[in-house]
């Protein structure tokens, strides 16, 4: 019998805590249990429904792009447990900074459908405003994203010091990233400052096992979640298959962030079932072997034995989720072939808030030029 | 008006800036207790609190992308890179957040990140603490660049920039920061010539020179001695690089038909080659000669005791004013 | 002769500059088992093994810094990073470090890396994936830097870039990786064109056209179709960004004395304005018309669905080969 | 009474492991001992006199600099500790890497006294060829140089497999940096190389409790040597007052290095008595009561103290030290007295090792300039 602390006999999982087993069974998580006491049959329903919906959304970018309706997609398959787990900690006044690979957060964010689309399609380096729904567009250049998140957290101790002297925050963000990242300087220096500070900011590494074709061995010889004892950044390594331990961990995270105690730091341990974006293919690095065992810990199967095993998925219930994910993913799809490109002037807005006289010159410059041509393109 | 140092004026700039706006503050190594290895923050962190004016760890990519996370909640971040040398660090998260996170988000994210940077040579420094890091972000779309040349302008432009809505990348001569000149404290901003102008600063005939930074004392100094052999030089202090004020640049070259670009940084892809080309563009028929680059050389800089042989000087100007008139100069019988 | 990719070339110079010298060593992301995100590197994990294959931890200052230590113990690293966007957190190992550092030490230290850099848009890619920061490079002293066009420079430069014991910034456009040309593997390196000379790839009469990386095979387009208008284009391929081969660009232009300059990276402070410049200042009275650049606009790369709008392409290029004429283009009647 | 690995009520130095008390007395080390039990007298009084010459050379630096002889100067005062007591362990094959105050490394490993001049009267950014001593030119950009111990340590690692297939390297390369430096990504990075490739390097973080007026409370809130467990580098911290002591870690840590155990890191906790530089002005930011209760920590004193208790340190032999000290001091004043600037057009030499066609255009236009001066400057 394994402990309930470890969760099992890979050794990638090492001292990983857990609350739901593979096959959905609730073991007791004696560090983290009080932060889940209050969850109800509803809140995990609502956490299942969203890794569903991210699951179908995910599977559908992935259509869409062998369609040749979008120009890459970075599949999130497999992290379903992670993303929504720790989004569901988050409050509304949270802020997330994300990579581009956390669609489920961004999803449980309350980004539209649409939202996933202009961006991927290359239409548009993002699409939401992140201030609508409290998460940053995604971050491509690894870790970067990371010190966005720090300094945002001391923006929020400040902006609590200016209502009122020596009042303490009660907002926290979120740096999400990889276990890739973990190597880049910018990570280490978000750490280094959150701790300095003490800023309210939780750093989630998403250790998916793989950094396109490198195995996180070669980025850290130990559990990554022991780096942050090197800065004094208390830290969890959870599951990240198991919804519940993320959703724990996270909440335990946040609350001291917001009362004070500044920064933590979670090592969700989970897995990238799919290639790293539709352009990779995983077969030239990894065994399938490999990939086969990781989906037999599916995030979403674990969820789901859990509420059915409480009699809290009937199913009924069940297929109105399903039903549910395949309005998403019809939805996505309806967006995506609606989508029309911008404008080609278009490209010159938003260079810069005020106006500014070299990219006006050369819109300019632009308009007359295709203003030459017979076709009339639009402008 | 008072007169007053540039690291003074500049100062003064900053606390006027985050007097008129709680949202302003600063960011850096050594800028509160010490303030600054310039002195330039001397005071602020007494009158600002540790809130305000912000000691951060040393790493330079951590500054700059903490201020980004600062401006993504709404601050006006000025970061202060302790010497040109050390912006490098922090390259990325200029070049691919700073510069691109407005045009990323379609707007929605503004970035009004301040980044002074102590700049360039003549103080006899230590390697790394002379470099003339401009031309790499006049070459990166998203943000400005302005450099100063005096205390007035140091005073107000260090203002505007942390006005504006977009990131500025703010060029200060450290040799010029005990240099004094005339400050008006009292005047409003909104009086001020905007930060995107280029100055005359010598009204002349015969050629264009155009400077900035700390050139445009040399280059003025240049136009004096010109003036004693009857060549009359038009100086212009470029104080903005990106953009560029071609107007105020080209309507000179128009008149002169000359022009003598002057900058610190090595030649090769530097400003002076913007400004030659755009004119070349725009006022091809109204050159008369061929247009002159002074600059410092292709190398790294060199040892602060060499710096002179590197540093664009007044008699260097003349050779280069020489060459634009058709005059003997130093490269007269060279091939080309 | 053999017909292949310039991905296939690339791969076959590296397998060839290790066979030849055993320190020669590459450092990457992704560069090992899986052959690089563009298959350059594929196959020679498996000839020359994990000691000199080396997949690296994802840090690329820390790839560009180890690959400094390799070179002080006498290895000669090549660098893949991994898009070109990526290039920036190295910036500060690249300008501060691997350019310096012979001259630093006066010579004691070579620094014979090569960093290779897939460039460039065109491929429809994401954010971050379509930069062209040759200009960053080439304004830095002590760093040579090289494009290649095609698939037999390719092989042969990479070779020489690899031989070379200066630093080489290598760029590699990635919109060419799949296109086909004749390689000659066995000829000797001692008997190909030096890596410092441009070549001029078409001769023309009417308008020099000067070029590099993607841009070549563009520019090759827009001359054929000139030629169909009755209007000679000399195209050069500059193949070597830093030095500049001036002698091959002005004897060109003395001919046709009218010059355009074509490059996708954006406008301000890019190496048109410096190969104008540089024409501007040796071969004044050659020149018939106003000097004309063709290049990106002076934003953030936009989004790829729109990517055709930021690239100079064939129509861009005759119309700016159009001003350069004198001919009614788009620009006819705006003010300058 | 203190425990022997408890150095000192001082919290600065919790932690850190002693052999040598501030008087001298010799503590058992159960940790470290076996690396120093062969240490003779005459070692430690060759260490005793390389340390009375750093500090010579350092106190004349500093004098020379007043004097408007030298530009600048980097005061090691203090830390002659560290820099002797490493430095000592290494072989002559080693390879170090240091920052701009690690003159007595430089000093030990047998840089010239001429070497100390050129760089800090800016007549040259460096002097010694590092080759000859196996030293690095002295690094400015902070923790850069980290870097470049990691990649030379790799090769010396694909130097033994050269020779042989599966050979061990047997030599280390050392990576000298500050305690502000710890919070530099490329810091970071090069720990994580080093670890992924088990790369024989020795990290030393001299931790003077300043980074010019920023306290590493600042930089970090836990030990600096804490960072090193993160990523599976094993560490110690150590008095760095005490030569024995950094002797003995640092025996142990090239001991492994060289035979295949990878990186180590030693935290020496020291103080920086003088300014940063010569341009600082610390009495802006710390108390004098902080500096002198450190000098009462002197290295110099405390080896003196140490060798005297044990009879091993005559008066006699004292003022030769002492005399060798003014010998060093008198060459320095003088070899920077008669230095001389170099020509002119010398700053074009060395831009490129291969011929360059840009700077050699510039050389000869340059030169074209100067000869248009009649006072003939020389070229
Ligand atoms: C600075 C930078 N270097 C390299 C890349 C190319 N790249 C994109 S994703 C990736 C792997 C990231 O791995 P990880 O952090 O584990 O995140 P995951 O993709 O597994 O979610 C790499 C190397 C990049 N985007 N940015
Ligand atoms: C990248 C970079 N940033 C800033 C500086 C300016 N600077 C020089 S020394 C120093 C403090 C270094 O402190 P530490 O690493 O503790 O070394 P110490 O000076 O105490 O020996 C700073 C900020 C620099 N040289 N390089
Ligand atoms: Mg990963
Ligand atoms: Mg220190």
């Amino acid at each position: 019998m394994l402990s309930p602390q470890q969760t099992t006999a890979d050794p990638a999982l090492a001292g990983a805590l857990r609350m739901l087993a593979p096959d959905g069974t609730r073991h007791p998580c004696p560090e983290l249990d009080r932060w889940v006491a209050d969850v109800t049959p509803e809140q995990l329903r609502l956490m299942h429904r969203d890794m569903v919906a991210t699951r179908r959304i995910d599977r559908e970018g992935v259509a869409l792009q062998r369609q040749g309706e979008l120009g890459l997609w970075a599949p999130a398959e497999g992290q379903e447990g992670v993303q929504i787990g720790t989004a569901h900690a988050l409050r509304r006044d949270d802020f997330a900074f994300v990579s581009y690979r956390e669609h489920g957060v961004a999803y449980a964010r309350g980004a539209r459908i649409v939202d996933f689309i202009s961006i991927w399609r290359a239409e548009e380096h993002s699409s939401y405003n992140p201030f609508d729904i409290g998460v940053s567009n995604p971050q491509i250049i690894i870790g970067a994203q990371t010190l966005h998140a720090v300094g945002y957290a001391m923006g929020i101790q400040r902006d609590a010091l200016r209502a009122a002297p020596g009042a303490r925050a009660d907002q926290a963000s979120v740096a999400y990233f990889g276990d890739g990242a973990s190597s880049q300087g910018d990570v280490h220096e978000a750490m280094v400052f959150a701790a300095s500070f003490a800023a309210p900011v939780v750093f989630v590494c998403s250790n998916n096992q793989w950094a396109i074709s490198e195995p996180v061995a070669l980025q850290s010889r130990t559990p990554i979640v022991q780096r942050a004892a090197g800065y004094g950044i208390p830290a969890r390594r959870v599951d990240g298959n198991d919804p519940l331990v993320c959703l724990a961990a996270m909440r335990e995270a946040l609350h001291r962030a917001r009362t004070g105690g500044g920064p933590g730091f979670i090592e969700a341990v989970t897995y990238r079932i799919g290639p790293h974006t539709t352009s990779d293919d995983p077969t030239r690095y990894r065994p399938a072997e490999e990939v086969d065992a990781w989906r037999r810990r599916d995030p979403i199967t674990r969820l789901e034995a859990h509420l059915r095993s409480m009699g809290e998925l009937s199913d009924a219930q069940a297929s109105d989720v399903a039903a549910f994910g395949d309005r998403v993913a019809a939805e996505m799809r309806a967006a995506c072939l609606s989508m029309g490109t911008k404008a080609p002037l278009a490209i010159f807005d938003d260079v810069y808030a005020q106006p500014h006289s070299g990219v006006e010159r050369e819109r300019e410059e632009y308009r007359a030029y295709l203003s030459g041509f017979e076709d009339g393109e639009v402008l | 008006m008072v007169q007053m140092t540039m690291a003074k004026a500049l100062g003064a700039g900053l606390r006027a800036a985050m007097r008129d706006d709680p949202r302003v503050l600063l960011l850096g190594e050594d800028i509160g207790t010490l303030g600054g290895v310039f002195r330039v923050t001397d005071g602020l962190l007494g009158e600002f609190g540790a809130a305000r004016v912000i000691d951060t760890p040393l790493a330079e990519s951590g500054i700059v992308g903490a201020a980004v996370g600062l401006a993504f909640r709404g601050y006006r971040p000025v970061v202060e890179i302790q010497f040109d040398g050390f912006i490098y660090p922090a390259f990325d998260q200029i070049v691919s957040q700073v510069a691109k996170l407005h045009y990323r988000t379609r707007g929605s994210v503004r970035m009004p990140l301040t980044i002074r940077v102590p700049w360039g040579g003549g103080i006899g420094a230590a390697e790394h603490h002379s470099e003339s890091p401009e031309a790499y972000f006049v070459h990166t779309a998203g943000l400005r660049v302005v450099a100063v040349s005096n205390p007035a302008d140091a005073f107000v432009m260090l203002r505007q920039a942390i006005a504006s809505d977009d990131p500025v990348v703010f060029f200060e001569p450290k040799r010029l920061y005990q240099g004094k000149g005339e400050v008006e404290l009292d005047r409003p901003l909104a009086d001020a010539r905007p930060m995107g102008l280029a100055t005359v600063v010598r009204a002349g005939r015969d050629v264009t020179l155009v400077a900035y930074g700390a050139m445009v004392r040399t280059a003025l100094d240049a136009a004096t001695a010109a003036d004693d052999e009857g060549v009359s030089l038009e100086v212009i202090d470029l104080r903005s690089l990106s953009p560029l004020d071609h107007a105020t640049v080209d309507a000179s070259v128009r008149r002169t038909g000359r022009l003598v670009v002057v900058h610190e940084a090595p030649r090769e892809a530097g400003l002076a080659a913007e400004v030659i080309t755009g004119v070349a563009e725009r006022c091809f028929d109204a050159l008369r000669s061929a247009p002159v680059r002074i600059t410092g050389h292709d190398l790294p800089y060199p040892p602060a005791k060499t710096e002179q042989h590197f540093l664009p000087d007044l008699d260097r100007i003349l050779d280069g004013v020489d060459r634009a008139l058709g005059r003997p100069n130093s490269m007269t019988g060279m091939a080309p």
